[in-house]
């Protein structure tokens, strides 16, 4: 499988985002399989942020810091991107980059600036570059300049066919300089490919929302959240459903309450932040036994930390948000497929307990998109509500610890909601009796919910010696270490739920070694293992600098740890 | 009792023992709102309460109509939220001054502007009542409470002034005492179309010694020759204080309500509970990312 | 050692505490020791309140159920305290609620109304009880009316001698039915009583904080915890501190981490609700490396749950609010005079080490009084602060994690605190190695912290089977279970400090049986300890009805469990 | 450049990269800020910059004063108490229409009433700019933006009106583009004493091209010949938006102030940090708790 590596790396506002758009679109329809990352700074002109593009013949969802090809749109990319460098990267920028890229590597250099400027228009740098490095790939010419003509037909038809002129005479160069410099990446094309779409997390989660009945969405922006408030949004008119910009996060987390109460299917989207004041809305879901979903899109803390990176380590937050003792799901997506699906789940299960459900992403998986299968939609939604009748009680002590719940003007019945401790019909009590009955029959719903956890995926070698554990968003990255080492005796049991956790005790004890691989400083996912399975991971690679865990660098982790 | 025969006093079984303190403003409340709802012909069915937490925020224990008891300061976002999803509903938010004033301010400073179509009855006994008399927003300057020994320093807030200002779509004082004055207000609020606020007078017998019934009495009068639709004179009406004026002080009927922007309803009026998604434009929007 | 116990019950308004109070301080002043506890619902009038008064030869602070004296203010009490009541319990009230007693009760009707009446007040009820109940005890008459009379004092020299009058009436009424129904109460006085002083709980955390040199303290009222904010601001002005009422508690927190930025010593007081809501500001704290101390007085939720009742359920809230990895402090007293002296050094290591520290108690805590021995108060603060030169940094990276804090205005130097990952001045940074640098800095204090960690309170027999492991305001009550039954080789456990947790994995193996004892429904404490020291403790014995664990409670649930 | 030379101008390494847009108006505030300071004497050591979260909250960085860079909404209460504790320092509260009056409304509202002697600017762009272009309380009404993209659909939040309504100590509006006038404004408000408000019209150039530097121009005057005590007159010019007044709007020198009950300064004025208890008089509190 040939992969190759493109890093576009320049300022906020230079229109780096512009190329790689159009590249991995010409790339995919030509039937290239992409895979497109991102990091970038806190702040919205200058500084450098850079894409990672990858290209394969086959599907590709790990992260690697392998740089093939590397275009600086501004001084200074070179540096920032210094360490992933190596011999064979070969750097495609303005002539003036060259002293910054030094002596001992391959830079190639591109006259865009000036081959823009003689057709006629500084803007059309992007295009010519984009052409370019389409050409290194071999993609289709047609594909480009369609693709090309039709991005800027609302610019007009001359602006159009300029573009799409600038984008050939990029190609052309691009196979000028392959010529020049005997330049060979080849990608084999994929029929498949064709059938795919391409999401990143953000859209990802917002059709699994959809998909699962999400009718009412309630935030209040924060990155990395807020690219499924965007998204949900500017689908609201068509989808029928509302989207609401609200003053605070408590605003926010209490009317996605409101929704459920009212009969609607509410969401919520934030970071850990804004999460961290939805705390005493959760208690008031969990007391009440109000349906709640909310998407948690994590970011580096404490406090506003670094907002535009990533991490994982608002799972201990998340866990135990909210006063008082009450059941409540966590999910953690391990890719693109899996944040749409789990989404939709998340609708249907806080429906059927009465409880809050949490998916937790992160910046890295909200912001990578590449070509996935086409996820399924569904054919009906369950809304487990019932007709009340005049006889109606809320709070019922049912046997499985679920009261059925009833929505306002539902039938002839009325219901009570109640964030005090209440009697059946909802109203508030203060006996002893009544009060530790409603707390076990709340708590009743987590032995359901424990026969239905999802399972830990497990892949590698399966009589492993090293067995890793892992979580969310750094699957694929994992799963591909392991089944290059997989002759190590390494595995991995890698979890899209965090609570209730699956027991895999069994798995544990047959490994010699345990190591945990997080993106937080303290491992708090082993730490829930430990709380909850009484097993012990002492072995942890934890990386917690806001980037994402890389291939390399989960191998250079374990050579260390003396695995590989 | 005539009161057993009213359409919205509760028969559950806790609303029996309510645990208001005899003689306490929230009984006179109660009634009015039980009464108007009943005069307005609406059924137990058509209405939510939903209250903060606070003396009055047990209010929805003691009437049978639907209710939620949700968290201090909150009922207002869980409020907009239950009519956005379930339009038929009349949905009434109710809360404390403390409730409303204090933990929940910045959500009704935020209702006012977004204007969603529900009322808003503040229980205003100028103290914090279920707590034990804390000093609340609007406690009387000097006031003496159990957390301002020495007397509240800084002046009440004037929700009034402050509602107008931000040219709320429907804002009125009343003072439980007027039994008729009162109930029409609300009637008023009720039917009004956008954020209807009204804030009402009542005394809390036990931690507020100064606002009394007859405090009130004393110093309150209705507005009368007040053109409601004129902001600024509401804005100087609102500024009264020596007495202070009851009555529905402002209009707003060109505010945008939040209601009518809601794109579910664009077509019809079902409410949310009985909708599917539109699966096929879920379809339509995968396949719009074929890129 | 004898021990009586007295329960009065009434309605809320009803001058049961009028009573109470004259009785205590009456029967304290005669050399007995004390011990009281109530609860109470959520009500300003009406419902059922009782006080549970212990009078003893000896130290009592643990909690019992059993009734000796019940004395009803209003119908209803009786059935309230049904299962308190036995055999020996006599019932004093008035002859209407006689029927309420029922036959197998010894009832003994009291006139104190009719008596009341004749000298002339309703309102003298509550005097002749308190008369009456001294007798009892034979406690000192002077002592009475002199308490009496200057009880009444500012009502006017007639009523203040008609009170004392009745108190005397009520003394005498209660020798007559000593001697009527053969009653012997006796109880030996103890010299030392005099010495101590009595306190309650929250009065213990507030003198405690001032001990501290706690100075500014910000709140917003909430059961159980603003008594602790009533008894500072009583006590502002002559202790020249500031106390504010805040308009909610992110305000509250926030502001008392203002305080601390700006050289003072901040202080907040909230409960479960009001804590959910400063898990942001916990954040704040733990990145911008703000001390912070906070009392949570637990109660029970989720939600609002039972307002006025008791808890142990924001535990795991406590250990985790915040987003992101930072070190912190738990503290949970074990009595009153622990809740005075771990509030006063909350203040220094919450200076010392730029951390939140949190002081959990709980409603039976805050709201128990008992005599103790005088507390300690100090001779100094250290105000672990510098002066800063032109040269300061606020974040720098030293060995032990601490970077010297300095104050606006002090020195010629100036700070720079931030809530966003930063460099050494304190200004923001996205770069990786001084991210992980300043995270490890943090966390690095934690160490130091693991050193000074308070060691657990062991007692019991020194060859146990059982070890019952327990935390915070059950100490006293579980101590006495388990040295009334030393023979049954039963020990305990108890833990001051929850975090950093003390490495008790000696003691847990050494024993056949571990028990977690807990006022909360899953056993968080437990959980803990299975988290940290991967010791699973599979029994507990956990009460979540919002009613203080009592001994007849333990030995009902150790018997239950074959250990009695 | 002569900046180089300013005494508020920091040195530090991290200031040297200011991460806001090249011709964001938050530079114009910042360099008005400093002269102010320095005009009045000021040195760092007696100030303190306190800011929330947003492009405006990024100023502590930019700045040779103490400062701190707190949390989103949150710099109010923590700039309240820091006055409190320490009040020889110069406190200036700082922050986006976002932070003050979405997320940090309750705190602006009860910092009017507790009216300590602190300035709080607000940097209003009348966007979200560092979360990238959403619609904030005073975006216009039909701004189209990233989660409004059908357009702003309520009316902007008039907080000057709200300020005033509340009888708030010292209400001001600025524009940046005004340098002379809106330096004079800040002076002004940081001599006043008790809560000292300044909003300042702040084109952001990346996302909000409605509110240009030319539209503020267009759309201000500066007030004159006002009465700044007439509180009725304020809140008239308050109403006013086509165009919007510029200038003092309102001083309220009877407002009490948060300061002046503050029990440590009743007999002097030392700074907490260099204070001890009175231990002497805690053992006199447990003496009396003798029982
Ligand atoms: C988050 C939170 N903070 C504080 C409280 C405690 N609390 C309950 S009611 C109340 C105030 C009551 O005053 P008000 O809202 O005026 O209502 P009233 O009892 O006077 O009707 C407070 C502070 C709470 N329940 N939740
Ligand atoms: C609790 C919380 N919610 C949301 C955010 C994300 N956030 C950061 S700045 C900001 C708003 C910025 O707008 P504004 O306050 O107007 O400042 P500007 O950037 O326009 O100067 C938001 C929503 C956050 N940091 N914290
Ligand atoms: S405390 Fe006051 S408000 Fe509460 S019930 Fe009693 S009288 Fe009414
Ligand atoms: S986004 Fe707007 S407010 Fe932020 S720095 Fe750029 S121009 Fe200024
Ligand atoms: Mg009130
Ligand atoms: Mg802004």
């Amino acid at each position: 499988m040939a992969t190759f590596n493109v890093v576009l790396g320049g300022a906020a506002g230079q229109g780096v985002n512009t190329t790689e758009e159009m590249l991995t679109k010409v790339l995919k329809q030509s039937g290239f399989h992409i895979f497109a990352t991102k990091e970038y700074m806190s702040r919205v002109r200058g500084g450098i942020n850079t894409t990672t593009i990858r290209i394969s013949s086959e599907p590709l969802r790990s992260y690697s810091e392998t740089i093939d090809i590397l275009v600086p749109f501004t001084s200074g990319v070179i540096n920032w991107c210094r360490e992933r460098i190596s011999e064979s990267t070969v750097i495609l920028g303005e002539e003036n980059f060259r002293d910054e890229a030094g002596d001992d590597i391959t830079f190639i250099p591109v006259n865009a600036e000036k081959m823009a400027k003689e057709l006629g228009n500084k803007l059309f740098i992007n295009t010519i570059l984009s052409g370019l490095l389409c050409s290194l790939f071999k993609a289709d010419k047609k594909i480009l300049t369609k693709l090309v003509q039709t991005k800027f037909e609302d610019k007009g038809e001359n602006l159009s066919q300029e573009n799409s002129d600038a984008a050939l005479e990029g190609y052309k160069e691009g196979e000028k300089i392959c010529k020049e410099y005997n330049l060979a990446f080849d990608v084999d094309q994929d029929a498949s490919v064709g059938e795919t779409i391409v999401l990143n997390g953000a859209e990802a989660v917002s059709l699994g929302a959809l998909n699962g009945g999400c009718n009412f969405v309630s935030f209040y922006p924060m990155s990395p959240a807020t690219t499924v408030a965007v998204d949900l949004v500017n689908m609201a008119e068509e989808m029928e459903i509302i989207v609401e910009q609200f003053e605070d996060e408590i605003a926010a987390v209490n009317a996605s309450i409101g929704a459920w109460f009212g009969g609607g299917r509410g969401f919520v989207t934030t970071s850990g932040g804004g999460f961290a004041l939805m705390c005493e809305g959760m208690s008031l879901a969990g007391m009440a036994e109000i349906p709640l979903v909310i998407h948690l899109a994590q970011r580096p803390g404490p406090a506003t930390g670094l907002p535009t990176r990533t991490a994982q380590g608002d799972l201990n937050l998340a866990l135990y948000a909210g006063h008082g003792d009450f059941p409540r799901i966590l999910f953690a997506p391990s890719n693109i497929s899996e944040a749409y699906s789990l989404t939709t789940q998340s609708f249907d299960l806080a429906d059927k307990y009465q409880i809050p459900v949490i998916i937790l992403t992160d910046e890295y998986l909200v912001d990578t998109y590449y070509n996935v299968d086409r996820p399924n939609v569904s054919e009906k939604i369950n809304h487990h509500i019932v007709e009340m009748d005049k006889k109606y009680k809320r709070y019922v002590l049912s046997e499985s610890g679920i009261s059925p719940r009833g929505v306002p003007g539902y039938g002839d019945g009325i219901l009570i909601a109640n964030g005090n401790e209440h009697d059946e019909y909802g109203d508030t009590t203060e006996e002893a009796g009544l009060t530790v009955a409603m707390q076990d029959k709340r708590m009743k719903k987590l032995d359901i919910l424990k026969k239905e956890t999802l399972q830990p995926r497990f892949c590698g070698n399966e009589n492993y010696d090293v067995l890793l554990i892992s979580w969310g968003s750094t699957f694929d990255t994992v799963k591909n270490i392991v089944e290059r080492y997989n002759h190590k005796k390494l595995a991995m049991l890698h979890f899209s739920q965090i609570y209730p956790l699956a027991d895999i005790s069994a798995y544990l004890k047959r490994a010699e070694t345990v190591i945990a691989v997080e993106q937080n400083m303290t491992g708090q996912f082993a730490e829930l293992i430990q709380k909850e399975l009484c097993f012990k991971i002492d072995k942890r690679i934890l990386k917690y600098d806001g980037r994402q865990i890389s291939e390399e660098f989960l191998e250079k982790e374990l050579s260390e740890k003396g695995v590989l | 009792m005539a009161k057993q025969a009213k359409l919205f006093d509760s028969k559950r079984p806790k609303s029996k023992d309510i645990s208001w303190c005899p003689g306490c403003g929230n009984f006179g409340i109660r009634n009015e709102l039980m009464d108007v709802l009943e005069e307005m012909q609406y059924t137990p069915k058509d209405i939510a309460v939903i209250s903060g937490i606070g003396q009055a925020g047990k209010i929805p224990h003691y009437l049978n109509a639907n209710g939620f008891h949700t968290l201090h300061g909150r009922s207002l976002p869980i409020a907009t939220a239950t009519k956005a999803v379930n339009p038929s509903l009349e949905v009434i938010a109710v809360g404390g001054d403390g409730d409303m004033f204090a933990e929940g301010g910045n959500h009704l400073l935020h209702a006012i502007k977004r204007n969603p179509n529900i009322t808003v009855i503040v229980h205003n006994n100028q103290v914090y009542g279920l707590t034990k008399g804390q000093g609340s927003p609007t406690s009387m300057t000097g006031m003496k409470t159990t957390t301002q020994p020495w007397g509240v320093y800084d002046e009440p807030m004037n929700s009034i002034a402050m509602l107008i200002s931000q040219g709320c779509s429907f804002v009125a004082r009343a003072f439980v005492g007027h039994k008729d004055e009162t109930k029409e207000i609300i009637k008023n609020a009720i039917l009004h179309k956008g954020f209807s606020y009204v804030e009402i007078f009542q005394p809390c017998v036990t931690f507020n010694k100064i606002n009394t019934y007859m405090w009130y009495k004393n110093n309150t009068y209705f507005l009368h020759e007040h053109d409601v639709t004129d902001k600024e004179q509401a804005m100087i009406k609102a500024f009264e204080k020596d007495p202070y004026p009851l009555g529905i002080f402002y209009i707003n009927k060109e505010k945008p309500c939040f209601d009518n922007h809601l794109p579910p309803y664009k077509t019809n009026n079902t409410p949310l509970y009985k909708r599917q998604p539109n699966f096929d434009k879920i379809r339509e929007k995968l396949n719009y990312r074929s890129f």
